[in-house]
């Protein structure tokens, strides 16, 4: 089984219009079960509009896509995925706890173990004295915490993150790359992740994809191997190197 | 154009609802629990449309000018009481809203009584305000005062929120500019606070039309819409089109003013689209 | 401050015309056709006055602009303006044009009701405004308690609550809302109503009548010689005025009209021939002097009659000078002199027809 | 206390100006009553005004909450169909420009003069333009990413309405209510100007004007005002108690 | 002559009451002329609130500023110092031209001077084409490099900037840090960079200086010395242990 498979999507928005963009062309990407990869690339290139045709939000103009051996709109309806996007989209009207109990409840789990399975990824994201917050109370950190609590709450298969860690300080963000990659491990969750972080995309992932922009194209696909993922994989020299030749895959 | 279009669409819509009802509604009404829940629908109580366009055409009186004219005048008339009701409680606004943005103590003791001011009924007001007339002013000036007193609350309110709207890093970076209230005020608060003052302008201008819709029957001021329908009024007994025709005229107005603030708006607010921010 | 006196000019002293403000009680229309020939006939100019006439309005209390001193005379009904002047306005009666009241209750002619007695149990309208005391007044001396043995119902500015028979009885002044009713079609038939189709409580017969019309001069200002000589000129033109459109009255409906009344022709006609009918004939020495028997009534009336809220128009018997007759005499005496026929009792009522609204 | 204080003392201060310029300037009673006089006035009339203010009262609320649901139901429907709200928008826009009170004479003849519908529908007719348009602007502005995750959670058209459109309009609901709840007041009381039973507040002011009696008119004002004033306080209470997220950000 | 020193400083917000906040605690900071000083530590360190006070938007509680040899007060009055905040601040009613023209508008500077100064700016930040549009019509990147024109544009011998490069992709950021460094290089200018990006501060900085929080307090001051400020410059193992250094000064 593979997590995501995607053939020659193109994507084209406002088609025929004076102002048409042509977001995507001719993408292929493969990931594979319990893979992590992450998407790279200048502003613009397409990395949201491929995560959001994953997600079966938008559709393609060309090309096909599946997830988990079954057409992306299949699996939208059966929720084989969980999404986190750039922005945090909390929902300012309930709590901290009820935010991260909203998917749980639209798959109508009962009401105690929402609250538990709640709990805990709010523990797990270090917001566990704020559940019974308002989202406006918080910072914009601990929301984008939130979110990621959220979408990592109902345990899919399939992981969609979309720069989730752009907000949060350095610390934060080491500890919360940590705690996601020992979830994906444990679980055999397969995640794709978008960043603008070249250290992030390296450190994180099996593999990181290059995109260039107009067109949005895969221009390279990097296998990473660290030793460890952790404080000496951060000081490894593969890791330099690593960061170095995405850094000179996103010049070419 | 769509715009237009919808307009169009929508009256034709009301139209067609009202002729409908006409046609299907009884015409004693309908009373259910002895509570009259709809309309009677005879000639008295809801005459053809075509019996009030056509009743625009007919001469007012024998002898006089055609209805038409007479609520096309009227509406003129008033349209300057509104006018300058309008103007002055903008004005009136605008400054109530820069002290009680300028300072603190003088929003905490005015507001509530901005808001309360809107709860005293015109009633009450107007035999005060109408002895003015003839003395400290035109008594058709009396008239724009209440139009005024009804029109100043949306604004003041309205542009307090805006002037207050800018974030703190824009008052800060003013700051860091070394920019006195003044020039803050004009550069920053001012034009910050249009999308806020607009809409709250068209409150104004619907305020201003039923300030001095009724501040003209109440003062007892000739020549104006208002007039007109407490007059035609009268006559319902019979001739009911005719006040529908004064209706008429009261909408023209409404529509009149609604365009003027309207026409204000387009080119300072050419820049962004239309954003709509409410007031209170 | 409010009653400062400005010291009145002696009117005609100088050649020049003193000029005078009128405040009437509502909009121009035959019920002051009298004040409005005399301007326009020149009979105040006659007098050395160059009147000016105020037009009323819901909220102008005509007594109150008088007593703050913004017009030099005001028309008004006499309970309402003691009630004024309860409140400290200081103002007199110095001339009753209007000797009879105007007030109708009116029903249907099938309702069978014919006197205040069979308003009990019925749907009554009335205006309020101070405007229904008559009828309370005539319904208490009919044995009925206003509060509790009919459904009061507020009128609005048209008779349409009677036409569609909402309510059993309406309030209506002879020379305007009952025209109203003569003047609306009758959809059964598609004629005009009919006096024959109506019933009409006048309350003169039932004696719960209250004294209406009268000119209202300023109290303080009376200790004026020059203010007292000019309001015997301003009476003797009125009178002339009142004289004059008794005897022409399609004369008189068309000043009106051309102020700029929109009520119709007709109408105002059927206005001008009832208002004439509460002037003419004058009884005793002439019009507007004050008959203290109708005088005696209307006090009594508003001391004791209750309305639902349980007020009366006054609390306490009116101090001091509320009216004379000194002016009004000396007016008629003048007019006289001048050769106006001041009593009218050969008076006679014309027949007006009116047509669909009053066009 | 810091934030009752200065309108308190504000208040009393006016009141006071008022008292003295009247006493000192020798103005009479029937032109401007002095405020012990009204004062006095309202303690003779309280239960007159209690009874008006209940009159009116009733109606501004009967005419309060019809318009008002008639208002979310019109948003409703309009904020689902693309066409209806196209035309609503703009028309309501024009009819919010009329001067809606002077409809008072038509729909008492439309109705019936006896009874308290016309007032009522004055006030419903009067309430519904700013609950409507704010209401329908709340039920519009759904941000794109809410929308996009309830997609993801393959929510249905109504579950999305239910657990997004519905509580993200509310505090568009309480705007438009704010503005309404005043304006529906002083809509059941200058309605009563155009005829109409004479049990309320209006009708008692322009009643007691009528008799120059405006120490006793200005009672019944007070009595409007504190009517308008409990109505708009009960509508922020009941905001502040339907949207708990905005009120604990002040804190 | 020394561009800020800071000595003693204490910053209590909403002092004496329930929510009383110790945001920064006897913080002493010496910048030299022409010293390009990067201020990293965890969100809520006081970063922001730092600058704020060197810029006199605040008051400090306890403590001194001084600006070019005057107290800040003064030297705000004199506009010694352009800024840009965290968020971009742009007033959406006027064009992006100016939106930079507007420090000059009030400086009193000529219509034609202002024009061409403006024009300049917003070459320089890759905008040259947008200067007729208004923010709301741009990316939040593009926003956030107007703001950075707006602060260069008055050539003002201390720059205070408050993460400006937070919204920008990667590729764009780096050539802006080019850009940043050659314009502090050839007027002189001193500058003071809150970041929370490590890579970033040890790239730009003559010295990191590194806080942590509750209370604010300056922790360690690392000096960096790179060969050159270029690619070349990151790839140098200076760099990497520089980047190493700061990210154990901020883990103590
Ligand atoms: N709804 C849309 N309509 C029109 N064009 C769109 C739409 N969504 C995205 N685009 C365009 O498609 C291109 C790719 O956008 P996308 O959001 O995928 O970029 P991105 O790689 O995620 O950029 P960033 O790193 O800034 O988030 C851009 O040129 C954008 O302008
Ligand atoms: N106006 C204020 N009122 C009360 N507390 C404040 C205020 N401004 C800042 N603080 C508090 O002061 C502390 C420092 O805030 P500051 O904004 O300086 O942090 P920062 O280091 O800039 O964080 P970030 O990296 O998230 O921008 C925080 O705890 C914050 O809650
Ligand atoms: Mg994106
Ligand atoms: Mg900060």
């Amino acid at each position: 089984m593979t997590a995501v498979v995607v053939s020659g999507l193109t994507k084209v928005f406002n088609q025929g219009r004076g102002d048409e963009v042509l977001a995507l062309s001719e993408v292929d990407l493969t990931v594979g079960d319990g893979e992590f990869v992450s998407l790279i690339g200048p502003s613009g290139c397409g990395k949201s509009t491929l995560l959001r045709l994953i997600a079966d939000l938008i559709e393609p103009t060309a090309g096909t896509v599946t997830v988990a051996d079954r057409p992306a709109a299949q699996a939208r309806r059966e929720q084989e995925y969980g999404i986190a996007f750039q922005q945090a989209g909390l929902f300012e009207w309930r709590t901290v706890r009820r935010n991260v109990e909203l998917p749980l409840e639209l798959r109508g789990v009962s009401k105690a173990e929402r609250r538990a399975k709640a709990d805990r990824m709010l523990e797990l994201v270090g917001l566990a004295d704020f559940a019974g917050h308002y989202p406006g109370q918080l910072s914009g950190g601990m929301q984008q915490r939130v979110a990621i609590a959220r979408a990592l709450a109902v345990q899919p298969p399939l992981l969609l993150m979309d720069e989730p860690f752009g907000a949060l300080d350095e610390m934060t963000r080491e500890r919360l790359q940590s705690e996601l990659l020992s979830i994906c491990a444990k679980t055999g969750t397969s995640t794709v992740f978008v960043t603008h972080s070249i250290s992030e995309a390296v450190f994180l992932s099996d593999r990181v994809v290059v995109m260039s922009a107009r067109p949005g194209r895969i221009t390279a696909s990097i296998e990473v191997k660290l030793p460890s993922r952790d404080e000496a994989g951060r000081q490894a020299p593969v890791y330099f190197e690593k960061i170095t030749e995405v850094r000179q895959a996103l010049r070419a | 154009m769509r715009r237009v279009l919808s307009v169009i669409a929508g009256l034709i819509a009301a139209a067609l609802l009202w002729e409908g009802y006409k046609a299907a509604g009884d015409p004693e009404g309908t009373v259910l629990f002895g509570v009259r829940v709809l309309p009677r629908a005879d000639d008295l109580s809801m005459p053809h449309l075509w019996t009030i366009l056509g009743r625009l055409t007919d001469p007012e009186m024998t002898g006089g000018r055609p209805v038409w004219i007479v609520v096309l005048d009227a509406c003129l008339f008033t349209l300057g009481i509104t006018a300058a009701g309008f103007l002055a409680g903008t004005l009136i606004g605008l400054v109530l809203a820069a002290a009680m943005q300028r300072f603190r103590i003088v929003e905490r003791g005015l507001l509530p009584y901005v808001i309360l001011s809107q709860t005293v009924p015109l009633v009450a007001l107007a035999p005060l305000i109408a002895g003015w007339g003839g003395t400290l002013m035109p008594p058709w000036a009396s008239v724009s005062v209440i139009a005024a007193y009804l029109a100043f609350f949306p604004v003041a309110v309205g542009m307090l929120r805006g002037l207050q709207s800018p974030s703190a890093a824009g008052a800060e970076l003013m700051r860091s500019y070394a920019a006195g209230w003044w020039r803050t005020l004009v550069k920053l608060r001012f034009p910050a606070a249009l999308p806020y003052l607009f809409p709250a302008l068209r409150l104004a201008g619907a305020a201003a039309v039923v300030g001095a819709v009724v501040g003209e029957i109440s003062t007892g001021t000739r020549g104006g819409i208002g007039r007109l329908i407490i007059e035609y009024s009268r006559e319902a007994t019979s001739d009911p089109a005719k006040v529908y025709t004064a209706m008429l005229g009261a909408a023209l107005l409404g529509l009149l003013v609604a365009g003027a603030v309207s026409l204000l708006e387009l080119p300072l607010m050419r820049h962004r689209r239309h954003v709509e921010v409410v007031t209170l | 401050g409010t009653a400062d006196t400005p010291s009145t000019p002696a009117p005609g002293a100088s050649g020049a015309l003193t000029p005078i403000k009128l405040q009437l009680q509502w909009f121009y229309q035959a019920q002051f056709a009298g004040y409005i020939a005399a301007v326009d006939q020149g009979f105040y100019k006659e007098q050395g006055l160059d009147v000016e006439l105020l037009e009323g309005g819901v909220d102008i209390v005509p007594q109150t602009v008088l007593a703050t001193g913004k017009a030099d005379y005001a028309i008004a009904w006499v309970p309402k303006a003691l009630a004024s002047r309860e409140q400290g306005a200081g103002i007199t009666d110095v001339g009753q044009i209007f000797a009879r009241s105007g007030t109708y209750q009116v029903a249907w002619k099938d309702s069978g009701i014919t006197k205040a007695a069979d308003l009990k149990g019925k749907k009554v309208g009335n205006w309020g405004f101070g405007n229904e005391f008559e009828l309370f007044a005539g319904m208490t001396k009919a044995g009925l308690d206003p509060s509790k043995d009919v459904t009061l119902v507020q009128q609005q500015f048209d008779m349409q609550a009677l036409l569609k028979k909402e309510i059993d009885a309406a309030q209506a002044m002879s020379y305007n809302e009952y025209a109203q009713l003569l003047e609306a079609k009758n959809p059964a038939t598609g004629q005009l109503y009919t006096a024959d189709d109506f019933a009409i409580i006048d309350w003169k017969t039932e004696g719960s009548s209250m004294l209406q019309d009268a000119v209202w001069a300023n109290t303080e200002k009376l200790n004026d010689p020059n203010y007292q000589a000019q309001t015997v000129k301003f009476l003797t033109a009125t009178i002339k005025g009142w004289a004059y459109c008794r005897d022409n009255p399609e004369k008189c409906r068309d000043l009106v009209v051309a102020k700029g009344s929109k009520l119709g022709k007709s109408h105002q006609l059927w206005q001008m021939n009832e208002v004439n009918k509460l002037v003419w004939p004058a009884a005793g020495a002439g019009i507007g002097v004050i008959d203290e028997a109708a005088w005696k009534q209307t006090v009594e009336i508003s001391q004791t009659t209750k309305n639902q809220t349980g007020d009366t128009v006054l609390k306490a018997a009116p101090e001091g000078p509320a009216y004379t007759n000194d002016y009004i005499n000396q007016a008629i005496a003048q007019a006289k002199a001048a050769g106006v026929d001041v009593t009218g009792s050969a008076f006679q009522p014309a027949t007006v027809t009116l047509t669909e609204g009053g066009a | 206390m810091r934030r009752v204080l200065p309108p308190v003392l504000f208040g009393l201060l006016a009141l006071v100006l008022w008292e003295v310029f009247v006493t000192a300037g020798r103005v009479a009673p029937f032109i401007l009553p002095a405020p012990s006089a009204i004062g006095a006035q309202i303690v003779e009339q309280k239960q007159n005004i209690w009874d008006a203010a209940l009159a009116s009262g009733a109606n501004a609320l009967v005419g309060l909450i019809g318009g008002t649901l008639l208002a979310v139901l019109a948003a409703l429907a309009a904020s689902r169909s693309r066409f209806l709200g196209e035309v609503s928008i703009p028309f309501a826009a024009v009819v919010n420009a009329l001067p809606i009170i002077a409809l008072a004479p038509i729909l008492n003849n439309m109705f019936e003069s006896t009874s308290s519908v016309p007032r009522r529908l004055v006030t419903g007719i009067v309430v519904f333009f700013p609950v409507f348009l704010n209401l329908l602007r709340g039920l519009r502005e759904v941000s794109p990413v809410h929308q996009e995750l309830m997609r993801t959670y393959a929510a249905s058209g109504w579950t999305f309405a239910r657990k997004v459109r519905l509580p993200g309009a509310l505090p568009h609901l309480f705007t438009g209510l704010r503005q309404a709840s005043s304006l529906a007041v002083i809509a059941a009381v200058v309605a009563e100007y155009f005829g109409g039973l004479q049990d309320g507040l209006g009708a008692r002011i322009t009643s007691a004007a009528a008799f120059t009696a405006y120490p006793r008119a200005w009672a019944f004002v007070a009595g409007a005002c504190l009517l308008g004033l409990t109505f708009y306080l009960v509508t922020l209470l009941l905001e502040r108690l339907a949207t708990p997220w905005k009120q604990r950000l002040i804190s």
